[in-house]
Parts: C-alpha cells; structure tokens; sequence
C-alpha cells in the first residue's frame, strides 16, 4: 500500500502547490450549487434560459452572492476559490462558446494571445512551480 | 478464450475532437498532433480488436456532485455521446459488450473491488476523444466498448496502485471469459496539463517522457508515485494519468512499446500517446 | 478524537416500521417482537451516541438498475424518507455528519476501498426501520447519521470478507478524527428470510442463533462465510447478514455482548438483534 | 480473500437451491424494463396512472409480453422467472395495498392463512430445501 494513510497530512501538502486548488472535500461541499448549476447548462433549454437572463437564473440557484458574481464575471478563479471546479466551470465556458483555451487562459492574467503563444512555445515551464515551501 | 491483446493509452483533449469534428486536423496547428497518430490508425485496423476496455474520466458529464463513483463499469447495450455545453459531439453511439462487461463487473466484485456497476450514462469527450483519435469518423465504431470511468476529478481518486491492481483483476476476468475476443484495454487522460488558477499551462516534458519510459521500463516504479508527486509535476489535471496505471496492469510484465507520440501543445494540454503489445 | 464505543446490529423489517407508525406494537403479533428492543431503547438513551455510522440495503429506493455501488456512503446534510409505493414512512428527515462522512469517505478511498461518494439520496426502510427500532417516534432523530449503503440486491454483493476489511477502514478512519464524538456502527438486514418462490418463508433458527454467538465467540469465522451459504441456510434475502460484518470488522476483537434478541415472525423474516460494547 | 475466484463456479451453485432464482447478471439484465418500472411506482402519479389503466400503463414500457401479462397476472414467480427482482416487485405490492406477507405467500402455493400460520409457528424449516443435488 503506497497511499498515504493520515489523510491530514495528504490534504496538507495540496496547499504547498503554487496557483493550485485541488477539488478537496471542503472546496466540493462549499461549491455544490454552483458546480450543480454548472451541470444545468448541459441542456439546450437551460442554456437558453441562461443566456436571456443570467442573473434571473442564477437565483434559482441557492449560491451565495459572492458565487453568483464570480460566474457573472466569468471571474474563473474567483468561482473555483469559492468552490468550483473546472470540469463543472467548462459547461459555462462552452454555453458562452469559448474553448479550454480561451477560457483557461483567463486565469493566468495573461492576455489570450501571449498564453496561446507560451503553449505553442511548449507550455509553462515547471520551474519554481512545483512547491511554495521548497522554492522549487 | 479471451484475451488482452494490447494497451493503448493517449490524452482525451477535448479540442482534438473538436478539431476532428470541424475537418481541422490538417491545419498547421494540429498537423503534426494528429500526424503521430497515423501509425496507430493503421495497425488498429489491422488489428481489428473485438473490445476495448476504455479507462477514461467522467468530467462532471455523467456524474454531477450527487453520485461519485471511483470506478464504474457500463455494462450497457449503447451510451449515447453527451451534451457537454456545445451539443452532444457528432459521433456515432458506442455499443457496449454486455457479456463481457457484466462478466468483468462479477469478477471484480468477487476480487474484492468495490465497482458501480452502471447500465444506463452518457459519455463525454473522456470517452469519445480517444474513439475519435483511433478510428477517425467511420459510421459506427469498429470495436464494442466496456466504458470504465475512474473519479479523478473529487478528491481523493484511487491510488496509483490500487488502479494497477483493478487493471491485474481486469486481466483475470478477461482471461476467464469463455468466448474467444480480441480485447484491447485503454488508457486516457493526461499527460502533464493544469486547467486552473496562475500556473494553468504548465506542460512537464522530461516528467511526461519518464513516465512513457517507465511504462516498459520499470512499471512497477510508477505504482507508487503519490498523487502529490503528479499534482506538482504534471498539473492539477496530470492526476488523470493514474488511469493509464489500469491499463498498464492488466498487461503482462514484458509488455514491449510499438509506438509512441508526444506533442505539445494541445489546447492546454501535452498529448501523449503509446502502444504496448502484451506479453 | 472520534471513537467507536458500540455496535448494533438488527434486522429491519418493513412490517417492523408499519407497526411502528400504525399504533400496533402492543398488539399480540408484535409485542413479543418490540419487547425485545426495550432494553436497547433505555441504553440508547443512556449512551447518546453523536453520530450512527449506519449499515443498511438500499431496496430499489434511491438505486435502480442503472447505477448499483458496491459500497456508497451518504456525505450529505440531510435524506428524506423514500415513497416505496405507500407514501413516505412519516418519520424524521436523517440529519448526516457531512464532516464525519466525508472523512470517512476520503481515509477509505485512501485506504483502496473503491467507495461511491452519494450527496442526494433518499433512504428507504433499511435506513429508517433501525432508527425507529432504536428510537421510537421522536419529533427527530437524537443523532447525526452517516447513511452506508451495501449493494446486496445485484449479484455479487461483496464478500463477507471485503465488508470486514471495510469495517477495520472505517474504524481506523473514525479514530483519526479530530473531534471529540461517540460513535456507534450499526448493521442491519437479516435474520433469516426468503421473499420469493417455494421456499418463501424459511427460517433458520439454528444457523441464526450460531451466527449470533460467533459475533463474539469466534468472529474471524464469520469473515469466511461464502454466499452460497447465506443463500441455503439464511435465505435469497438473508444475505443481508454480510452487512452486519461491516459493523462487526469495525470493533476490536473484545467486542463483547450486551444485549441480545431473536424473535420469529416478524412478516416474513427471522428478527435477530445484538448489542456489543466495543473493546 | 475467501470469495471463490472462478465465477462460473460461482454462479453454477445458485441453481441448486430448491425454489429460489438469485439476481444474478443475467437476470438483472433480462428483467431490466421490468424493474424499471417498478422504480416508476415509487411515484403517486405513476400509481395513480398504472390504477386506472394497467395495461395502457404496462405498454409505455418495452417489456415482453410474457413479463407485461405476469405483471397483470400478479404472477410474482413468473415475473421472477423472467427476470424480476422482488425489491423492485415491493413497489407493485404496495401500490396494490399489500404487505410482503401477502404477497410473498402467493409465491408459495399455500393460502394466506397457512402461510401466515407456518411463519408464526416458526416458518418454514431448511431442512430438505439447502440443495436439490445433495438432498438435504
Ligand atoms: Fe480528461
Ligand atoms: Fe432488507
């Protein structure tokens, strides 16, 4: 058995990772409705609703309002701070009609041009992005 | 008799089917992507396997926050292609092997894996993508298929070993099987790719190689890296290579690569692709 | 710290919670019946227990035969009462332990049991018979439940083996959580019963009664028990006694017994019910 | 690890338990519509639908007739023959009133009353009923 067994410390070392939010049992309880929202736009008739009135259909969704405005910014870090997860966030992306890329791209702070650029030159390097602590 | 006659493991990016979907797999940012697949199209269809176990994620497709299977095992007669935002993708439905997935569920469950047995899901882009990369866009599938989806998404997923040991029971159950089938076992997901936050982007090409080294080289070495050790090096979505783990161990120990194929980027992502004939 | 102070197992009758929530447990059929859990409702009372990690069955309530889970385990906040085809048992909505459940679920996804995280279900007689057994008809439950729901319906439930294994993971799992509660474990199901064909009706009073004294006597035995066994000597639904060893797996081998009870008819089943302390 | 490990042995011994059918693969497969829709009686509506026309109700669902007309028939054992489970038949038991102890002992050939005597007397004795084969 290589697990770890101490289930403390697994969920500890996660937050020694830069710019990172593994989807952990506390972010999935605190983003059940929202990640539950997410997964009503897999259907054509949701997304429509959705798109006439964003808000008005948000709050048929018991989010809190810090949630609600995440997604109304498409503010994607914000909305996985506050306990989504992106595999739930992509049903969004998709129903606004933007790729992985573009979508993802929004969380570096990158404008999309200069991210498409570093993955076509290969990608972040890993570099001083493996652990905070070890600087490394 | 049945038996596993090859692995395959590849990344499932959305964006490749996509590209597949929109007749862009010529263009020059996909060219040589799709180019590394070309040798596994042929000999897949010289090999025409019977069935492929396919290994793949569910990402919040079939399962939402409600039901969270570690491993599920569709023992359908048919899945259609999900809805996952755009439209289901354009694809012909997969055709399950009832017989052998029900035999398999048995098996497993009396090797004391703990599967949800499943008869009735949508499949996402986890599932198709690899379909796609494999077979191009035939008017149906030219292999049943045994969905077997994994929960790399909820923390946490299974162990890197507890997925070679399913792949181990796999092997048994398939070996069991009294009709004589060609059967593959599938890998996807990965490799090093992170979807979120400041360091979205991050691709790991020594880490990446090692890994695909190390799938004949030293197998047993990869069952014990933690799951730490892929969220540093490979990225928040790298997890989803303890999938190809399943794969690798429902092989025999002198499983020999045939072909291999490493290319960045796609969309997010580092695709990689390899072949392994059993033994 | 969490620490598990006691077992309980019982069976869980349907006809058991009709009684209940019809005013009929003093009638002549069912005294005897309901005598027998008097003692337990006093000791209950007494112990307080925190949370009820809650071993039952699903009978086709919140599972049909498109999604079966070997093991799933409730992480929700709350479960209504299921509508089996009479209405809903008016009972009290299950208040869970999320922090708990979900600990225990992530320590035994650790630990390689291939667990089905569950955060909306409905919980059937199974779930609520035990409750109301133990409990009577309070305005609500006085402890937080943890409902774990164990596939005995499709065939192959898990070993009686694997449900052991599963019981030590949920004990060690209990023992590493931080906060100060008292815990106790319940498997229910059994005794002996048959619902369907020519044989319906069988009781097995011997093979019950041994079952019973093994749980301290010499549980290890009781891990080796094969379903063919359960099935000829218990009964088609007596296999539901493989869920009592989840329980059992999860006190120390000085498990001894307080209280005991066995009582033929209720409906058509065997009830059997024991009380261990752990240790 | 205790379970046997060849499931061909496995299963193999299920047929030799007098009177009983185990929910094995191939049956859960076989009475797949059947017991969905049992699942369907779990609602008031559905009950409600199914009462006023069985068989209209019985047609919206792609059962043979053989599983519709055992339904009708309130042929449990055939049901089960043909691939029912009896915790999916449960829903059609109470939708119809009954308590599993009625139900079940229509299984049995005896009336209500000896059923209801025989298990209050101590139910029905294993002894000649573990296995055809061995006889005992
Ligand atoms: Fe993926
Ligand atoms: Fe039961």
């Amino acid at each position: 058995m290589t697990a770890p067994r101490d289930i403390q410390a697994y969920l500890a070392e996660f937050d020694d990772i830069p710019g990172t939010r593994v989807f952990t049992a506390a972010r999935a309880r605190q983003g059940y409705w929202l990640n539950q929202f997410c997964m009503s736009l897999m259907k054509d008739e949701n997304r429509r609703r959705f798109r006439a009135d964003e808000r008005a259909y948000l709050d048929e969704w018991p989010m809190t309002e810090a949630q609600k405005q995440a997604l109304l910014d498409r503010d994607y870090n914000r909305a996985i701070d506050l306990g989504a997860n992106v595999y739930f966030l992509a049903k969004l992306f998709f129903t606004d009609g933007k790729s992985f890329l573009q979508a993802v791209g929004t969380m570096t702070g990158m404008t999309a041009d200069d991210y498409q650029a570093m993955m076509i030159a290969g990608g972040r390097s890993p570099e001083g992005q493996r652990s905070i602590r070890e600087g490394r | 008799m049945a038996r596993i006659t090859a692995g395959v493991a590849t990344s499932h990016v959305p964006a490749l089917g996509a590209a597949i979907d929109l007749g862009k797999t010529r263009e020059p940012y996909w060219a040589d992507c799709f180019a590394g697949y070309e040798w596994t199209r042929r000999w897949e269809s010289e090999q025409a396997p019977d069935v492929i176990v396919l290994v793949y994620n569910d990402h919040a497709s079939a399962f939402d926050m409600n039901v969270i299977p570690t491993f599920a095992i569709g023992c359908a007669e048919r899945y259609v292609s999900a809805d996952e935002g755009w439209g289901p993708r354009p694809v012909p439905d997969v055709i399950g092997h009832a017989d052998l997935a029900w035999h398999i569920a048995q098996c497993c469950i009396l090797d004391e894996f703990d599967m949800t047995i499943i008869n009735d899901m949508a499949v996402d882009h986890g599932l198709t993508v690899p379909l796609s990369l494999m077979f191009g866009q035939p008017a149906q599938w030219p292999a049943r298929i045994i969905p077997l989806a994994v929960n790399v998404v909820t923390y946490p997923p299974p162990s890197g070993n507890r997925c070679w040991l399913l792949g181990e029971a796999i092997a048994r159950a398939v070996a069991s099987f009294p009709e004589d089938l060609n059967v593959q076992i599938w890998g996807t997901g990965g490799m090093s790719h992170q979807l979120q936050g400041s360091r979205a982007g991050l691709i790991n090409k020594p880490w990446d190689t090692a890994f695909l080294d190390r799938l004949t080289a030293d197998p047993e070495a990869l069952r014990g890296i933690p799951h730490i050790e892929y969220l540093r090096e490979a990225g928040s979505e790298g997890i989803e290579l303890v999938m190809w783990l399943i794969m690798r161990g429902a092989l025999g120990p002198g499983a020999r690569e045939l072909h291999r194929h490493y290319h960045v980027p796609a969309s997010n992502t580092a695709v990689g692709h390899i072949v392994l004939e059993n033994g």
